[in-house]
């Protein structure tokens, strides 16, 4: 059992200068044969594997990791966190995961930086300010805190907000979810791992699937990069490549994988105290604790693979920023990247089984993965260890691109699909 | 009748003429000439650029060769045509021709598979002149604005601010003339003055 | 006004005529135009310029460029304060006004210097071990975290200055001025390319802006003069001084953003602050040099202790002296020069530190020579001093510890030197691989993936003579891939250097007690990143070298990691056991240093930010004071209040003028495509619901378009013109993408389709005159058509002349009401309004804005796409299977609707509902719920779509999409409003004269 | 930023294209006869291939042009562009 953090641990640490602390997680052999393979340590991935043993006792798991735990979308995106989604379906799905947001510190034990500061998503339009009601009566009346705030609200709420009437976008109000906030992204990743190898679960960097094993419509096992590995069940979760592995299996999925770019101006003292969502004008930001500002926009419009994206996009982000803070002109920009995001017709998941026995598939999460990622998790989780959804994720099937019962979300992703 | 009304473009409450009074001592020390040709006749043409009968029609109703190679122009006197796509061309002359250079095609093109649409009360027509003309094109539009890539007889649809434009270079002095839908010719015209700003313009003829 | 003490009394590129004056920390000084903020501080012996991130220690100039760590200031005062700004980089003006960030009160005394007695408690990562107890904390910790973070602060107002963007196109980008870059500019100019040369420093020169040494027998200086002046002499080529090319995209994109005023006093010049190039090369000559390796020595970060380069930089370029004694720490030959252009410059070396143990060039002798003292296989083990470094300890390297008695050596700086790292970021944003070179101990490019060529220091030259040769190779064959046939001419020449005897790595210089028991050995200076941290994170499995950096924020900080990536790296690599440069490196993200947001704006903010579409009507609509909507990029007039009147009374007036008398709209914003060929009725049936076969020529009909997933996406009449000759109409946000659906189809699925379609939206204005009196204004207006509903039937089209004018005239209404929509051209529909108004007044004619139109087309139950529907509504959803073919075999989303959960009987419906109270109107995108409970989560069955008071049925309307709503007619149901539930009940969504019978009037 | 060689108009920047997904998807003729899932097939499911993708591209700010592009997805090299109806040219990366 490892020793446990705190600030006591920290302090007795201190005086042998930090020599003592034990490995985070394990770098184990891969065995020749799991319960459960997971593939994809990413945050989804590695709760997934989490979960599979604190909720269903099943240990002998291994997660496989093509690079580094973590280095893909998990660390990679803007950290928001929220449950503010329309349909009930999505709405009990991320407010589930936003309750497990709520414990995760202490249940992992270990300081995931989760900042319930707010999340502000701005209308702009007659037609925003609509869509914004409807929005917050659905998820109120789904037992989830919104509200809905006047252009005044908003002013007092977030001082540095240009509510001026005569903007080319002026801001005509706004919803809010106090629980929503972010989180420190890494820390999630690392936080899963750590607690997933204190139980005993296997976490294999620089392992790539290249293969699946299938006998009479029944996986077996994954060929790697590190040899043959057996598993009774196989679970994928790698956001940015679902299509890829999909491929290996000779499955087809409704996915298209696209860029998404994220930047960071440099570090200044606190000045912005939520996060603020604008769907009109295209950026979504927050102030980290080390005082940068990160933001994103809107996926670019092609297929792509390369973790990059077109420079216009970022241009109008900026534009976008300046026109909702003008205080922020005089800043930099210090760091830009990109991620791979699966996008559904529908803006929304799916989590499922697939047409091969005990093969799993958990992808689509498009722009939105972040903020699921424990309730991600969790649900497939059961998914795996019970052979059937979770009642949370029960919609969420690869069948329903057949026969039309979509979760259109577009809306709530809150930029553009 | 119909001339008896004063006819309004989409900048005319930016009263130009006097700017082009007050501006006409500064004309010399500017950087930047900005004009408006208010009304122009602009006839949409469509048609199959590899049917020789329909080239012929053309020209034998409006006494020019279409241009068929991309992004370049044809006539120049009276009337003149830019290549907008491969089927698709603008056809332009002096305001009050679009009637009868429309009527003139569709009868040379009757039964023929073509498309004459008059597009004249569409799009508004702003000029960019002066020393400092290819630079601000360059503001304006990724296109390369160079000598060796555009010039004279060169024309192009593309992306133009936060807009879209038609430029038709008239001449190597250089005069970039831009078509511009009426909506948006306001916007433009704004923007064409703060980002010309800094070379100082001058609004002309 | 102190004197600059430490200024030098020759040389230097600074001009003594210029005296300029600026304060620091509101201390008032004086430098010369030509010092950098940096240099000015330095002559002025101000060392203390900044505090750590994390200890707070103090910290001062580590370096003469934009890789600096240290040296981070708050610049300016008010709206045009800038944060965390190099002083490096900084030229100074005038009245330039600066201070250090991240101390509390002050830089000399900083409270914050508490954590650097408890640094022991603040290891790498000790955030994500601790402030978990009580779990409702954490929020309470992270304020006074975020308010220890953070360096400089944002301005309180909006900015100010103008930004510029431009695109750009060459054959040839050339990357810095340096020697190599400067000769590969002349090289390709010389070719006859279109040559852009791009330098981030005031003038260009780079390297050769401090040396000494002779190009084509001319003195650098001379030979820069000369190269500059011929490039300016080329019609083609363009430099670009100030000017940092930050980012390498696709396909040879390159971003630069140039510093046009900030090198003057603020508001002092009319032009742009920076403009944003976009640059699409041809090709790419990477000549951006190379940055200084520092040592990771205990206490490497005392002020006074700077890059060996820098200090020669300061000394030869700005006549500054960085100390009076200055102690050399290098394991490398290129420092003996650097100490030599102290020495020359009558500045004392107190001895020449080097770990390898018999370093044998020329240099060193001479160095000897001049009675310099050189310590051979000895090594810094550590410094001292108070806000600046007094003293360093020199002890003897044996092997990978120091043996013997330490020997303390006073200085009031150090110059260090760990060798060099090419500037390769951008060549790794070009999608190129680094390679490890053993030999140089560093990493250079390797293989191209984009049109670039990487020259001198930056492809790991060292001599000067080399770096000239690789930037005429690479200028001259950039050219010719670029298609310049012209001569390059010769490579210009410097006269011949011995080479250098082998660097000697050492990637952490040992000290009496291990890495992180004694002093700090600083890896990254800005973010406060020990050696001791990268070795826990290994011990803690951080081993990766993301993890790493993650773990520890080494190389995140502001420079970037610039100083500090890849003593990282090593450092990683030899803790692993494993060979430096089998590790990899971390990803070279842009920018390559921070750019100012607003550059990336450019004009496009404010009122430019999106084009504003205004229809011919606009500026009356002004005059009439009329609040404008924005609709997609159009504005529209939204009502038109009388004096006294809110927006319900103007709405009620103009809804009721509208059934009673007649009203006119401005409806020009609708979508129109003009539709020409044999085939176009195909092309109506395959894109709309209906069947076009029998719509004869001059009558009109109205459709419906569906996506491929049999959801609704547009709607709008169809008017047959001609034979083969028909004008659809869209809805206004939706006309470009539904002249792009059409041409889609067209062109990718049915090429053999004989249709022509274009744009016509802006050929015709359109003014609708709405109402029971709208027959008998119009008659008198026109004599060329014919009004009687017998000849002009609804659902019919006439071409004639209104008012003298040229006119269409539609009879479409979407009031229900006698209606006529009358196209002229734009330049016409000012004259034609007011001929409208001018003989309306009679019957009290009403304009009316887009407010008035909705409440009247609900009263009709006319739907609004996007407002009744969202992207997941069939046609049957709204009730409008009517306009569904049953007859057509296929249409687009015809099988779509045919799905098992798209055909359910039970999907939501469009329905009307009633409040029971009269007066109260529902909550638009209020959730209907069946059964209330007393506390959420309750059952939703669907949502208010549209709900307005209508003054015509003089009660309030509302239309709802409801799970199963035609089973649910005359049920009651509720609508919870925040606090309040409204009970309403559900009926057909019509409101108003439900027969239809008011259309002939 | 891309730049996209148009069949038409030559090499013109990203901005005035836009782009239209997978190419090649023939909209199958008897839909009527599809079950749901292949009318599925059809409607969502895409190849979405980490390699050289064939997509159509629709110069929409240009010559209002639809014409396909062979585009590897991790490099973002363009290797062929060819016109709507032309055969997929086959490129080796």
């Amino acid at each position: 059992m490892k020793s446990r953090y705190s600030i006591f641990s920290l302090a007795r640490n201190a005086l042998h200068y930090h020599r003592d602390w034990d490995q985070a997680w394990r770098s184990p052999e891969p065995k020749a044969q799991y319960d459960v393979v997971i593939v994809g340590a990413g945050g989804h991935g590695l709760a997934t594997a989490y979960y599979l043993a604190k909720e269903h006792g099943i240990t002998n798991v291994a997660v496989l990791e093509k690079g580094w735990l973590g280095g893909g979308n998990t660390g990679r995106n803007t950290t928001v966190v929220r449950s503010n989604y329309l349909w009930d379906e999505s709405a009990h799905l991320y407010e589930h995961s936003l309750k497990l947001w709520e414990g995760l510190s202490q249940d992992l034990n270990f300081n995931l930086m989760f900042s319930q500061r707010g999340l502000l998503a701005l209308a702009h339009n007659q037609h925003e300010l609509r869509e914004l009601s409807r929005r917050v009566n659905a998820i109120r009346l789904n037992g989830i805190d919104s509200e809905l705030m006047t252009v005044e609200q908003v002013k007092a709420f977030c001082p540095i907000l240009d509510c001026s009437p005569g903007k080319r976008h002026p801001i005509l109000g706004a919803s809010l979810q106090r629980r929503g906030g972010t989180a420190r992204h890494d820390a999630v990743a690392w936080g899963f791992a750590r607690a997933a190898d204190a139980r005993g679960i296997d976490i294999i960097q620089n392992c790539e699937v290249t293969g699946f094993r299938m006998a009479s419509g029944r996986v077996e096992g994954v060929e790697t990069s590190r040899g043959f590995i057996g598993a009774g069940k196989v679970g994928v979760v790698v956001a940015g490549h679902a299509s890829v592995l999909a491929g290996m299996a000779g499955l087809r999925l409704p996915i298209e994988s696209h860029p998404l770019q994220a930047l960071v101006t440099e570090p200044v003292k606190p000045v912005l105290h939520t996060v603020v969502m604008s769907s009109a004008v295209h950026v979504y930001v927050s102030q980290s604790d080390k005082g940068e500002l990160v933001m994103g926009a809107g996926i670019d419009g092609y297929n792509s693979y390369a973790q990059r994206g077109s420079e216009p996009v970022v241009e109008n982000l900026l534009n976008a920023l300046i026109e909702l803070f003008p205080i922020f002109s005089r800043l930099k920009l210090m760091r830009q990247w990109g991620g791979i995001v699966d996008v559904c017709p529908d803006a929304s998941p799916i989590i499922g089984k697939t047409p091969v026995a005990g093969l799993y598939f958990n992808c689509g999460w498009g722009t939105g993965g972040f903020k699921a990622t424990p309730g991600s998790g969790w649900v497939f989780a059961h998914t795996i260890a019970q052979d059937r959804p979770h009642r949370l994720n029960e919609a969420f099937t690869l069948e329903r691109f057949g026969h039309g019962y979509l979760v259109d979300e577009h809306g709530a992703a809150g930029v553009a699909h | 009748m119909v001339e008896a009304y004063l006819r309004r473009g989409p900048l005319a409450h930016r009263s130009l003429p006097s700017r082009i009074e007050a501006d006409g001592p500064r004309k010399s020390a500017a950087g930047l000439w900005l004009a408006w040709r208010p009304h122009r006749a602009q006839v949409n043409l469509r048609g199959d650029a590899s049917d020789a009968a329909f080239i012929g029609a053309v020209r034998q109703a409006i006494g020019i060769d279409l241009p068929l190679k991309a992004n370049t122009t044809s006539g120049g006197g009276d009337v003149k045509a830019l290549w907008l796509g491969p089927d698709e061309w603008l056809v332009v002359a002096r305001d009050g021709r679009e009637g009868d250079l429309a009527a003139a095609l569709r009868q040379a093109l009757a039964g023929m598979h073509a498309a004459v649409t008059d597009n004249s009360e569409a799009r508004t027509v702003i000029a960019i002149a002066g020393p400092r003309a290819r630079e601000l094109m360059a503001k304006a539009t990724p296109l390369d604005p160079h000598p060796r890539v555009f010039g004279p007889g060169a024309c192009a649809q593309t992306v133009f601010a936060k807009a879209a434009a038609i430029i038709d270079q008239i001449d190597d002095a250089p005069t970039f003339e831009l078509y511009v839908l009426n909506s948006f010719a306001d916007y433009l015209w704004a923007w064409l003055e703060r980002a010309g700003e800094e070379y100082a313009i001058a609004v002309v003829e | 006004m102190t004197t600059q003490p430490y200024r030098l009394a020759r040389g230097g590129r600074i001009d003594r005529a210029k005296r300029l004056r600026f304060s620091f920390n509101d201390r008032a000084y004086e430098g010369y135009r030509g010092d950098t903020l940096a240099s000015a501080l330095l002559a002025n012996g101000v060392v203390l310029v900044g505090r750590g991130f994390k200890y707070h220690r103090p910290r001062g100039i580590m370096t003469a460029g934009s890789e600096e760590p240290n040296a981070i200031v708050q610049l300016g005062v008010g709206d045009r304060t800038e944060p965390n700004i190099r002083a490096t980089q900084v030229e100074l003006y005038d009245g330039l006004s600066a201070a250090s960030i991240n101390c509390w009160p002050s830089v000399e005394f900083d409270l914050g210097a508490v954590n650097g007695m408890m640094s022991r408690l603040f290891p790498a990562g000790f955030y994500y071990k601790t402030f978990m107890w009580p779990p409702s904390f954490w929020m309470k910790y992270e304020y006074f975290i975020r308010r220890m973070a953070g360096l400089g602060k944002a301005p309180d107002a909006p900015d100010p200055d103008r930004y510029d963007k431009t695109f750009a196109h060459c054959d040839v980008l050339v990357v810095g001025a340096g020697p190599a870059g400067l000769a590969a500019a002349l090289a390709a100019g010389r070719a006859g390319a279109r040559v852009i040369l791009a330098d981030e420093q005031a003038e260009p020169g780079g390297s050769l802006l401090a040396s000494g040494e002779t190009i084509n027998g001319q003195p650098a200086a001379e030979w820069i003069a000369a190269a500059l002046a011929e490039l300016a002499s080329m019609p083609d080529a363009r430099v670009l001084a100030r000017t940092t090319a930050f980012s390498y995209g696709d396909h040879n994109y390159v971003q630069m953003v140039e510093r046009v005023a900030d090198h003057l006093p603020p508001a002092s010049s009319p032009g742009p602050r920076q403009r944003l190039w976009r640059v699409r090369a041809g090709q790419v000559v990477l000549a951006a040099g190379a940055i200084e390796r520092p040592l990771v020595f205990a206490d490497n970060d005392r002020p006074g202790i700077m890059l060996a380069s820098a200090a020669a930089t300061y000394v030869r370029r700005y006549a500054a002296a960085p100390g009076r004694r200055v102690l050399v720490f290098a394991n490398n030959d290129g420092a003996y020069r650097d100490a030599l252009a102290l020495l020359d410059a009558g500045i004392g070396i107190s001895a020449i530190v080097d770990p390898r143990p018999d370093p044998g060039a020329a240099i060193v002798a001479e160095i000897r020579r001049r009675g310099i003292e050189v310590l051979a296989g000895h090594v810094v083990a550590g410094t001292k001093g108070h806000g600046r470094v007094e003293s360093a300890q020199v002890m003897k390297l044996d092997g990978d510890k120091v043996a013997g008695a330490a020997r303390s050596i006073g200085c009031d700086a150090i110059a260090m030197s760990g060798g060099w790292n090419p500037t390769v970021h951008l060549f790794s944003q070009s999608g190129g691989k680094l390679r490890f070179d053993a030999a140089r101990a560093t990493f250079l490019p390797g293989a191209p993936v984009q049109a670039i060529r990487v020259a001198g220091a930056a492809n790991g030259a060292t001599s000067l003579q080399d770096c000239l040769r690789e930037g005429h190779a690479a200028g001259a064959a950039s050219a010719a891939d670029a298609g310049a046939a012209g001569k390059a001419g010769d490579a210009p020449q410097a006269e011949p250097a011995t080479p250098d005897e082998p660097a000697m790595p050492i990637w952490i210089v040992p000290s009496v007690k291990p890495v992180g028991e004694g002093g700090k050995h600083f890896i990254d200076h800005q973010n406060d990143v020990t050696a001791a941290d990268l070795q826990l994170a290994v011990r803690e499995g951080y081993s990766s070298v993301e993890h790493l950096k993650r773990y520890t924020t080494m190389g995140m900080g502001t420079d970037q990691g610039k100083t500090s990536n890849v003593n990282a790296l090593a450092l990683l690599a030899v803790t692993l056991g494993h060979e430096v440069g089998a590790v990899g490196t971390t990803t070279f993200r842009p920018p390559y240093t921070p750019v100012t947001v607003g550059a990336f704006a450019g004009h496009d903010q404010g009122d430019l930010l999106d084009p504003v579409r205004k229809t011919p009507l606009h500026g009356w609509h002004e005059i009439m004071g009329a609040p404008f909507e924005n609709v997609g990029q159009w504005r529209r007039a939204w009502y038109y209040p009388k004096p006294g009147e809110d927006m319900h009374a103007a709405v009620g007036r103009e809804a009721k003028a509208v059934r009673t008398g007649v009203g006119i709209v401005d409806a020009s914003t609708l979508g129109k495509i003009d539709i020409q060929g044999p085939d176009a009725v195909e092309l109506l049936n395959w894109v709309y619901t209906n069947a076009w076969n029998k719509l004869e020529i001059g009558r009109c009909r109205y459709g419906l378009m569906l996506g491929e997933d049999g959801m609704v996406m547009d709607d709008g009449v169809t008017t047959r013109l001609g034979e083969n000759h028909y004008l659809m109409t869209t809805t206004t946000g939706n006309a470009a993408r539904v002249l792009g659906w059409l041409e889609n189809w067209l062109q990718c699925e049915w090429p053999h389709m004989r249709v022509y379609c274009t744009s016509v939206t802006e050929q015709w204005a359109t003014v609708a005159l709405n109402g029971p009196l709208a027959r008998r204004l119009l008659a008198e207006l026109t004599t060329d058509i014919e009004l009687d509903p017998a000849k002009f039937p609804f659902l019919s089209f006439r071409e004639g002349r209104v008012a003298a004018i040229p006119a269409r005239i539609y009879r479409i209404s979407f009031t229900g009401e006698l209606s006529y929509e009358i196209n002229v051209a734009p330049s016409h529909a000012v004259a034609l309004w007011q001929a409208l108004m001018a003989a309306g007044e009679k019957y009290a004619i009403v304009p009316y804005g887009t407010e008035t139109m909705h409440v009247l087309r609900a009263e009709k139950g006319y739907i609004i796409v996007g407002q009744e529907t969202d992207g997941t509504v069939t046609p049957h959803d709204l009730g409008m299977d009517w306009i569904v073919s049953k007859a057509k075999k296929d249409f687009i989303g015809k099988r779509s609707l045919a799905r098992a959960d798209t055909s359910r009987p039970d999907r939501k419906h469009l329905m009307g509902l009633l409040a029971e109270n009269p007066s109260e109107v529902l909550p638009e995108g209020g959730q209907v719920v069946a059964e209330v409970k007393d506390r959420p989560p309750m059952a939703m069955i669907g949502h208010v779509t549209s709900s307005y008071f209508s003054p015509n049925a003089g009660r309030s309307i509302a239309m709802a999409l409801i799970k199963n709503g035609r089973n649910r007619m005359g049920e009651t149901v509720h609508v919870p409003a925040g606090e309040r539930v409204i009970r309403a009940t559900v009926t057909e969504p019509k409101f108003f004269d439900p027969e239809g019978k008011r259309l002939d009037g | 930023m891309l730049l996209i060689p148009c069949p038409y108009c030559g090499p013109r920047e990203e901005v005035e294209f836009a782009c239209g997904g997978e190419a090649h998807i023939a909209r199958p003729a008897n839909s009527d006869r599809l079950s749901d899932a292949q009318w599925s097939d059809y409607l969502f499911m895409r190849k979405n291939p980490k390699g050289v993708h064939y997509e159509r591209w629709n110069h929409a700010r240009g010559c209002r042009r639809w014409f396909n592009v062979a585009r590897d997805t991790v490099t973002h090299r363009i290797y062929a562009v060819y016109k709507m109806g032309e055969a997929p040219p086959s490129v080796t990366p």
